[in-house]
């Protein structure tokens, strides 16, 4: 990852690479948006993280990120708007809690750390949604695919 | 020391002036060394009740039963019910009335301080014994207990037994309470608050990982520990299928669309989801009682999740519970200071 | 039925979205969902055509529900959702799936993107298929207003809504309307007569058909939300009937009781039966029953023995009046940051240490001096006076952490009254940095050093005490020449912060509404609904809501009225129907999701949580607090998530 | 390799009749076998329905043995599967299998007089020892159907009721008073005891509500049935259907192979878990 | 046939089990349970009794019925799953847990034979090892017509003479699992069988938990259908069913389809109990037995009277899981006594 120019070196030798798939919880009004904006300039993203668009990110349960795992992802964001943008003024702040505890409980059991994100991407950072998007596709890329908490069916 | 006859005494008299309808206790049981849970209704009994280091029961639980029960009865008795509580048994009882799940009036609290003494764990006497089970365990002085078997007697040194929750307590005298035995002093420092927890998070991520994936696979879902969680009150579990709650209105689309967050297969997936659901909703909740993991038949350390959760709380939220009836709940409440970092 | 027709219409946006997704593709595996029954796709949806088809097809097939792919919903999902209405099926069951600005636009290799762009739209099917046909929350509105506090907000208020032809209570807490405004001597930046603008409109007031005036009463309690509050005011009795008291003023000369009078800030003294100020609204004499020697003939009695006019009553009752109002604007304003709290400036104990009202006071005609600047303790004029601005506020670390805003500008007023009254005399100024933004505001405060030569010191005052000679000695540095500063003043006039007034706090305790960390009211949006309170219907106005001059005040106070206005325009208020609902057999009643709603929608009711549908804006944070999951918001609730992740990840 | 007991046939619905509506409606489904497989029935058995992918349902066979070309089903909506029941459309194709439990006695019952009193969807289990008795009536004496729903919308198998007529003593009610209702107008037991039929050689067959069989059995034991003399059948839980999963027992019993069809006198030995 | 085994020679024996698996008692976690013993590895034959019964060889905690798949408006395609196991050999069994295995059988056959039970039961061979002293205070084999070294349901006995076993071979598959390693065996001379019947007699002196009169049982449990007496003793009962799971005869379950993708997944058989609240409740919320009285009484009648009426014995060994592993003292032999008594 940190050595580019051996990723492309092995690239063609290496075997299928893990398309990532990662859900992408955002708020209605900050991150979807945002990533409108992104759309609507055109700044090109990997296409391996699908949304949900939820009111806000307050109404994101801890349900959702691990059935979200369960189901499959290799990863899970949940995206809401920047400390005090929030629309609905607080919502975000409980996400906040609630999600630090879930991550921590994710590492705590031995999921890669990295496979819970959570970003405040506002309605004017359409680059930050795409970088945001497509680092995450990068490093779950590297990881490979999620077994862990993958339902076994 | 706690003297067992003050808690008879307490208890006789709660029932004799009618000031509670029962008292919640311990007696010896028939099934083995460790006490059992009893509900008494007669000054008489009183003399049954016992106090020792195998008074291992969360009795907030039976408050929790007793409300659903008047709940469902035609006639509901709701005069005060009487609890032998614990330090942790007492926080329970915080946290409910936290949540409003009954009145303060509701109840009288009993308290009993461990006095740096705890429970034992009888995991840990079924590892040091290898899987046979003492018919005695009992103080044993300052500093240690006696256990019988079958072959004789056996001293063990405390910190050897003693539950990881003792080991750890950092509250061993119920705080919450109408009358109080014991010293209230006795803060133990066997061990260092979280040490379990943090001791668990030194491994790696893939140590970690195998021993969890060990666990989750082995549960048998037969969610003993949920049942005896004072905490896992809800009429109907979010993740399971044990516990539907159907009244008369409840439409045929509800029955037909409930969501299966969680098959009831008993494969590691499906554990680790009601596991982790489990942990959250405890956070800010779980009053490290270690009952989820004393029952569990085998031996899920399942303390160790809700205890990491309750050091990420306390460190980075200050937030204890059972500790202030006022306080809004851990996730129903934030701080501007919260943590950002992790935040992209 | 349960199950849904659903109908898929997809969009190729010109070339937009069909050069990237296979639209084709798209459209025809739709039909594999169970609920769909038809599926489309077509150049422009939103073109008339399009529209049309939509809906011929709803009726057609009798779809119950429908799924658009194509731009963001922020574009096009009233336009469909309108389609469905007039189609004949509710607009709550037609949602957008994102292909264009979330899919197309952001994606190149076709493939993946018709992979993204199935999901996305799979997804949407699910969810729609647990769509409910939801009504908007019609609530009738009470086309009455109240606005608490008569201060110059308050009453700017009330007019612009009375002349607007609704009914206003104006409720009081004081004896009469005014607020602090009528304490003022002047004002910047015009040096206009504060009580000459402001009587007018108090006499506006009283006089106003629309305008139902409560003086001298507090709002105890309110229930009811937006449209239809319930307001419970407790009216004091002032035991002199305005109606019949001719102003004499017999009954002051025989009163024997003496206390400050609270007007002038203790300036001067009143009696125990008094007229607040001689131009109160409404016009008329006070009983202070706290300082009345008693209501009792044999006690005293010696007012009503001399009111001729028999306007004087013993018996009069505290009042309790509920009154029904549509909405609610809370005009509370400031209280200065008392003196008590300065122990480095004597905390109010050293003589001729004075604040900025009291300085007002002693400028103002009607005031303490009559007009003229003398100073309290020996009636002297003074001929060195230091003010000192930024007192109690920018200091984090002891006191208030914000900027007070206006004392720039009113010390600079004070300086230039101080030397329009002693044109001799000298004034200083001690400031940390001047902050005059304000039409007119920084010439104002060049005039005040240039033509009437104040002397500004850039530096903080670290003490002062009185010498023995009778002056007030004031230590500070001058930060510009680094020299330490010493100046024996003959008066100091503080510039103390404005903070919110003790009636703030009770008023947003009892109206339930939030204060922001510095105690004032908090805005709904500190930059998008700046004069909306959190709860719907409670509108705030003045410097209850955070420092401000009268102008702003002014301002604010217009624009609640003209937002009040607004939303009482209609007989019904319409409120989206996305509102959280509880399963009632689920809730505990633990309130965790009463703690964490941001609106103060839901209460405790039986101990089964209750959502208020009008004040819930349908965030759904209390659906991710809640453990039971025994709270959802309709249309967005746990099952269409779930069924959402589901279809998400191929299930 | 052995009879797998769990796996079921296929089925294909052909045909699907709404009876009644409202929050627990009720509609008719006709079930045929389209890999030509199938089975045969008694009076009173049951099968397991299932829909892939939602779950399997315990469901009396409401048709008569002697149709042989179709199974009729008539399922009330109340959760998971039988909403999906509710869903499908003709021509969909579902699983089934059994037929399970016992039946009703009707070859003890030759030469009998047969009074049928049924309430609600609990006409279903009971529809295809009718249908039987009426073809076959000269096997049997006078046949008397007592039915009724809470209103004329919630009465089952309408069309069919009026074929009846002509063939057996049908008493219809309704709960409460409707406008233009010509029939009985009150609870069955009552309709019953109205009618009063006599217990000389016949036989009571009753299912519906638990209530209204309590108070039917009542009342046919004061017009003086035997307890042998009454027959009804119980329904619990059950999700295997073929004694093993373990819920359905009332005492000792399987209620899914020793029942559904019990007589009150064997009913009356077995405890109250029902 | 009956043989002797030196305990070193045990390794031997089960290396030449060679295409079996073999599953054996082990401490991990700090309970007994089976675990798989890789090939040529040790057993350790000390153990107490495990804390999951045998009854998971035959009838474990998931079974697929089958898979399916069906494309909307489609035909299902069913995919059955009935087990092909390798032959298995359960080292260790206790003589209560093989006890257990013919009562299960019977349950699992009756009108209706499970192909799924039968699959994986007839692979089965389980090599019981007898108690000489009862692994917990809560053993009462002998109260319930067991014994200590009963021979029942399994296929070999192992009795431990120090430093021997003395082996049996009870059924067919029980000599041919010994046949596959003759050399490791001696033949029993008559010290050894003298010894074996000491051993046995003394372990059936060993002090158990008794129950009054077996027959009587039946009968007072049926007079008491109706007793508050349930509902007292299951006063603090949780529920949790901790005492069905573990038991080597309860075999209650249901039947799930889990979905595996769309449009498809499988039909699913896991363990149930009768502990559970949804157990019986029917979807419009009646419950026959609605609460935990009558599960209670539901789970000790199964055991003692309708297996009794049904099958002529009792549906428990005596094993004391269910006393021993309930978290609140919920004692069967004790609720039997109260029973009796009222
Ligand atoms: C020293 C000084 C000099 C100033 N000079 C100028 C100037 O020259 N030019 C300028 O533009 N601005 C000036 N200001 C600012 C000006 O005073 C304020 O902007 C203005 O008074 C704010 O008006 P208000 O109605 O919001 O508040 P207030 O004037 O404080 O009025 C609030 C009213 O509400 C009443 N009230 C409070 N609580 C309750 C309750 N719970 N129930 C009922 N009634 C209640 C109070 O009694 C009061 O009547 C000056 C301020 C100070 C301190
Ligand atoms: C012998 C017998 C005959 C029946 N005949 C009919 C009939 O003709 N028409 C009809 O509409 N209904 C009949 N029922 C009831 C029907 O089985 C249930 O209504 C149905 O199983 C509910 O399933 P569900 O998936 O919709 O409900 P859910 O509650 O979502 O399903 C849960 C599971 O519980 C079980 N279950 C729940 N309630 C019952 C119940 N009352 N009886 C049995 N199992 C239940 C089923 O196994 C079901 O799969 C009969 C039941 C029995 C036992
Ligand atoms: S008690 Fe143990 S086995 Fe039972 S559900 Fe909980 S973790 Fe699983
Ligand atoms: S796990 Fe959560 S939902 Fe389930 S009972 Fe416990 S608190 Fe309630
Ligand atoms: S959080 Fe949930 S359970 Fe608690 S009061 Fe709110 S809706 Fe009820
Ligand atoms: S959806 Fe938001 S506003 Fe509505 S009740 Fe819930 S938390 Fe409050
Ligand atoms: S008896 Fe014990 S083990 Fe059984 S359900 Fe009750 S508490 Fe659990
Ligand atoms: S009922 Fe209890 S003692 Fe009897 S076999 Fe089952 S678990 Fe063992």
């Amino acid at each position: 990852m940190s050595n580019p120019s051996q990723t492309t070196a092995t690239a063609p030798t290496a075997p299928q690479e893990h398309e990532p798939r990662i859900v992408a919880f955002q708020c209605k009004w900050c991150t979807s948006a945002g990533s409108d904006l992104a759309g609507v300039s055109r700044i090109q993203y990997p296409a391996n993280a699908v949304p949900i668009q939820v009111m806000c990110s307050g109404m994101v349960s801890p349900m959702y990120v691990l059935s979200a795992f369960n189901k499959g992802a290799d990863g899970v964001l949940v995206s809401g708007c920047h400390p005090g943008d929030c629309h609905y003024m607080k919502g975000n702040f409980f996400a906040r809690r609630k999600l630090y505890l879930v991550q921590k409980l994710l590492q705590f059991i031995g999921l890669e750390s990295d496979r819970f994100r959570m970003s405040w991407i506002s309605a004017a950072e359409g680059t930050k949604y795409a970088q945001v998007i497509s680092d995450f596709v990068r490093d779950m890329k590297a990881l490979g695919p999620q077994r862990k908490l993958k339902a076994k069916r | 020391m706690v003297k067992v006859e003050d808690i008879q005494q307490c208890a006789a008299g709660l029932l004799e002036k009618g000031q509670v309808k029962s008292v919640l206790g311990f007696r010896r049981g028939t099934a083995g060394a460790m006490a059992e849970p009893c509900t008494i209704t007669e000054a008489a009994e009183a003399g049954t009740l016992v106090w020792d280091p195998t008074c291992l029961n969360n009795l907030a639980l039976y408050l929790v039963k007793d409300r659903k029960q008047q709940a469902a009865s035609k006639t509901p008795d709701i005069r005060p019910i009487g609890i032998v509580a614990k330090g942790c048994d007492s926080r329970a009882v915080a946290v409910l009335l936290q949540e409003n799940y009954f009145k303060r009036e509701e109840v009288f609290v009993i308290g009993v301080s461990c006095e740096g003494t705890g429970v034992i764990d009888p995991k840990k006497v079924a590892t040091l014994l290898k899987g046979r089970s003492p018919s005695r365990v009992e103080f044993d002085g300052a500093d240690g207990f006696k256990l019988t078997l079958r072959g004789g007697e056996m001293q063990v040194p405390a910190r050897e037994i003693l539950a990881d929750r003792c080991l750890e307590c950092r509250a061993a005298s119920p705080a919450l309470n109408d009358v109080v035995f014991g010293e209230p002093s006795g803060e133990r420092g066997y061990a260092t608050p979280f040490h379990a927890a943090k001791e668990a998070l030194g491994a790696s991520e893939t140590e970690r990982w195998a021993a969890w994936e060990h666990h989750f696979d082995r549960c048998l879902r037969c969610f003993a520990c949920r049942s005896v969680c004072p905490m896992c009150y809800c009429p109907e579990c979010v993740v399971d299928s044990t516990s539907f709650v159907i009244e008369p209105q409840t439409s045929a689309e509800e029955k037909a669309n409930r969501i299966k967050w969680c098959e009831r297969s008993p494969n590691t997936s499906e554990s680790a989801v009601y596991h982790l659901t489990r942990a959250i909703h405890l956070a800010g909740r779980c009053v490290d009682c270690g009952e989820c993991e004393r029952v569990c038949p085998v031996n899920i350390p399942l303390r160790l999740l809700n205890t990491m959760l309750e050091m990420e709380a306390f460190e980075m939220f200050h937030y204890q519970a059972g500790h202030d009836l006022s306080q809004a709940s851990l996730l129903s409440s934030f701080r501007d200071e919260d943590p950002n970092s992790f935040i992209r | 039925m349960t199950k849904k027709r659903t109908g898929v219409f997809v969009c190729h946006c010109g070339n937009n979205i069909a050069a990237t997704v296979d639209v084709k593709r798209l459209a025809e595996e739709m039909t594999d969902e169970e609920t769909v029954v038809y599926s489309q796709d077509y150049v422009y949806m939103c073109s008339d055509p399009g529209q049309n088809s939509v809906i011929q097809a709803i009726k057609d097939n009798q779809l119950d529900s429908v799924v658009v792919s194509c731009c963001s919903p922020n574009l096009h999902e009233k336009t469909f959702r309108d389609n469905a209405e007039r189609a004949g099926i509710s607009g709550f069951t037609c949602e957008i799936a994102n292909i264009r600005e979330q899919c197309a636009w952001v994606h190149k290799n076709r493939e993946e993107a018709t992979e993204k762009a199935i999901k996305i739209s799979r997804s949407a099917i699910r969810r729609v298929a647990h769509n409910k046909a939801l009504d908007p929350i019609a609530v009738p509105v009470t086309r009455r207003v109240m606005v608490i506090g008569g201060g110059i907000a308050g009453i700017q208020a009330a007019l612009d809504v009375a002349n607007a032809g609704l009914e206003v209570i104006l409720v009081e807490k004081l004896a009469t309307i005014g607020g602090h405004m009528l304490q003022l001597s002047e004002t910047f930046p015009t040096l206009d007569c504060s009580q000459c603008i402001l009587s007018p409109k108090m006499v506006e007031v009283s006089r106003h058909p629309n305008i139902k005036l409560m003086t001298y009463s507090e709002v105890q309690d309110v229930s009811g939300s937006v449209g239809n509050f319930r307001v419970k005011v407790l009216q004091k009795p002032t035991y002199v009937d305005p109606e019949a008291c001719k102003l004499c003023d017999d009954c002051v000369q025989v009163c024997p009781v003496v206390v400050p009078n609270e007007h002038d800030l203790g300036l001067t003294a009143r009696r125990a039966i008094h007229i607040p100020f001689a131009q109160a609204i409404p016009a008329s004499y006070t009983l202070d029953v706290d300082a009345c020697l008693g209501l009792n003939p044999i006690r005293c009695g010696k007012c009503k023995d001399v009111c001729e006019a028999g306007a004087i009553n013993y018996d009069m009752q505290p009042r309790t009046v509920f009154e029904e109002v549509g909405a609610i604007i809370v005009a509370t304003g400031f209280d200065l940051y008392g003196q008590e709290n300065l122990g480095e400036y004597g905390a109010g104990k050293v003589e001729d240490v004075l604040d900025g009202l009291q300085f007002e006071r002693l400028c103002s005609a009607s005031g303490a001096t009559k007009g003229h600047v003398l100073r309290p303790s020996d009636h002297k004029v003074p001929k060195e006076v230091v003010f000192i601005q930024c007192v109690g506020s920018r200091d984090p670390a002891q006191h208030c952490a914000y900027c007070s805003k206006i004392c720039c500008m009113y010390t600079a007023k004070h300086a230039r009254l101080y030397k329009h009254h002693v044109p001799d005399g000298r004034a200083y100024v001690f400031y940390i940095d001047i902050r005059s933004g304000g039409k007119g505001y920084e010439e104002f405060v060049q005039r005040t050093m240039e033509d009437d030569e104040t002397i500004y010191l850039r530096g903080r005052v670290s003490k002062l005490h009185r010498t023995r000679d009778g002056k007030v000695r004031v230590l500070g540095t001058d930060t510009l020449t680094g020299q330490n500063v010493e100046i024996d003043a003959d008066m100091v006039v503080l510039a103390l912060a404005m903070q919110p007034s003790k009636g703030t706090e009770q008023a947003a305790k009892v109206l339930k509404i939030g204060r922001d960390k510095d105690g004032f009211l908090a805005e709904a949006h500190p930059k998008l609904k700046p004069v909306e309170s959190v709860t719907a219907g409670i509108y705030l106005a003045g410097a209850a809501q955070g420092p401000k001059d009268i102008p702003e005040t002014v301002s604010q106070a217009s624009a609640a009225a003209c937002k009040v206005l607004a939303l009482l325009s209609q007989d019904t208020l319409s409120h989206a129907p996305t509102v959280a609902k509880v399963r009632e057999s689920h809730c505990t009643g633990c309130e965790m999701c009463v703690d964490a709603c941001p609106y103060q929608a839901i209460r405790l009711l039986n101990g089964k949580a209750v959502v208020n549908e009008v004040l819930c804006e349908g965030c759904g944070t209390c659906a991710g607090t809640c453990v039971r999951a025994a709270i959802d918001v309709k249309n967005v609730t746990q099952l269409q998530i779930h069924a959402m992740i589901s279809a998400i990840m191929g299930g | 390799m052995m009879d797998n007991i769990y796996l079921p046939q296929v089925g294909r619905i052909a045909g699907i009749e709404e009876e009644t509506q409202g929050a627990r409606a009720i509609k008719t489904f006709k079930v045929e076998f389209p890999n030509g497989d199938g089975f045969e029935h008694a009076c009173g058995q049951c099968a397991m329905l299932s829909i892939f992918g939602r779950g399997e349902s315990m469901i009396s066979i409401a048709s008569s043995p002697l149709v042989k070309d179709y199974k009729q089903f008539s399922i009330m909506k109340m959760g998971r599967v039988t909403t999906a029941f509710h869903d499908a459309q003709v021509g969909d194709l579902i699983g089934i299998r059994g037929p399970y439990g016992n039946h009703f006695p009707m070859a003890d019952w030759k030469g009998k007089d047969l009074v049928f009193i049924g309430g609600g969807v609990g006409l279903a289990p009971i529809w295809p020892v009718i249908q039987t008795a009426v073809a076959q009536s000269s096997h049997y004496g006078k046949i008397t159907v007592f039915y009724g729903a809470r209103t004329s919308r919630d009465i089952m198998y309408k069309a069919d009721f009026e074929r009846l007529r002509g063939l057996a003593d049908v008493q219809l009610s309704v709960d409460a008073p409707e406008q233009g209702w010509q029939g009985y107008t009150g609870f069955v037991p009552a309709n019953l005891m109205d009618k009063a039929p006599s217990p000389d050689n016949a036989i009571a067959i009753t299912c519906g509500p638990p209530i209204m069989i309590k108070f039917v059995i009542q009342n046919l034991q004061k017009l003086g049935f035997a307890d042998e003399q009454i027959y009804t059948t119980i329904e619990n839980k059950m999700k295997c259907g073929i004694g093993k999963c373990g819920r359905c027992n009332v005492g000792k019993d399987y209620v899914c192979v020793k029942g559904p069809v019990y007589s009150w006198a064997e009913l009356k030995t077995l405890p109250q878990e029902y | 046939m009956e043989k002797i085994l030196s305990k070193e020679k045990l390794r031997e024996w089960v290396g030449k089990l060679d295409g079996c698996e073999v599953h054996a008692p082990a401490f991990a976690d700090s309970v007994w349970n089976y675990a798989p013993v890789q090939t040529g590895g040790d057993i350790d034959l000390s153990h107490t009794n495990t804390v999951g019964s045998v009854k998971a060889f035959a009838f474990p905690q998931r079974e697929v019925f089958f898979r399916f798949e069906q494309a909307k408006g489609g035909a299902p395609v069913l995919t059955a799953t009935v087990p092909e196991p390798r032959p298995t050999v359960v080292f260790g069994v206790r003589p209560c847990d093989g006890r257990g295995m013919p009562r299960n059988d019977k349950v699992f056959s009756a009108e209706f034979k499970d192909p799924y039970y039968w699959a994986r039961r007839e692979k089965l061979t389980l090599v019981g090892l007898a108690c000489n002293e009862p692994h917990s205070p809560n053993c009462f084999c002998q109260s319930v017509g067991g014994s200590p070294h009963s021979e029942e349901g399994l296929d070999v006995l192992m009795t431990d003479l120090g430093d021997r076993y003395h082996v049996k071979a009870i059924t067919p598959k029980g000599a041919e699992a010994m046949e596959r390693a003759g050399d490791a065996f001696n033949e029993a001379g008559a010290a050894d069988q003298a010894e074996v019947e000491r051993v046995h007699a003394e372990s059936r002196q060993q002090p158990q938990r008794p129950i009054g009169d077996l027959a009587a049982i039946p009968e007072a449990i049926k007079q008491n259908f109706d007793s508050p007496v349930w509902a007292e003793m299951a006063q603090h009962c949780i529920g949790c069913g901790i005492c069905t799971f573990l038991c080597p005869t309860c075999h209650c379950f249901d039947i799930n389809d889990e979905a595996t993708g769309a449009n498809k997944g499988e039909r699913v058989r896991t363990w149930d109990n009768c502990q559970f609240p949804d157990f019986t409740m029917h979807t419009s919320g009646h419950n026959p037995r609605h609460d935990l009285g009558a599960r209670l009484r539901q789970r000790v009648s199964h055991k003692f009277l309708y297996f009794v009426e049904n099958h002529k014995t009792q549906q428990c060994t005596g094993c004391g899981r269910c006393i021993s592993e309930c978290p609140v003292g919920i004692d069967i032999v004790a609720v039997l006594e109260r029973v009796g008594q009222s």
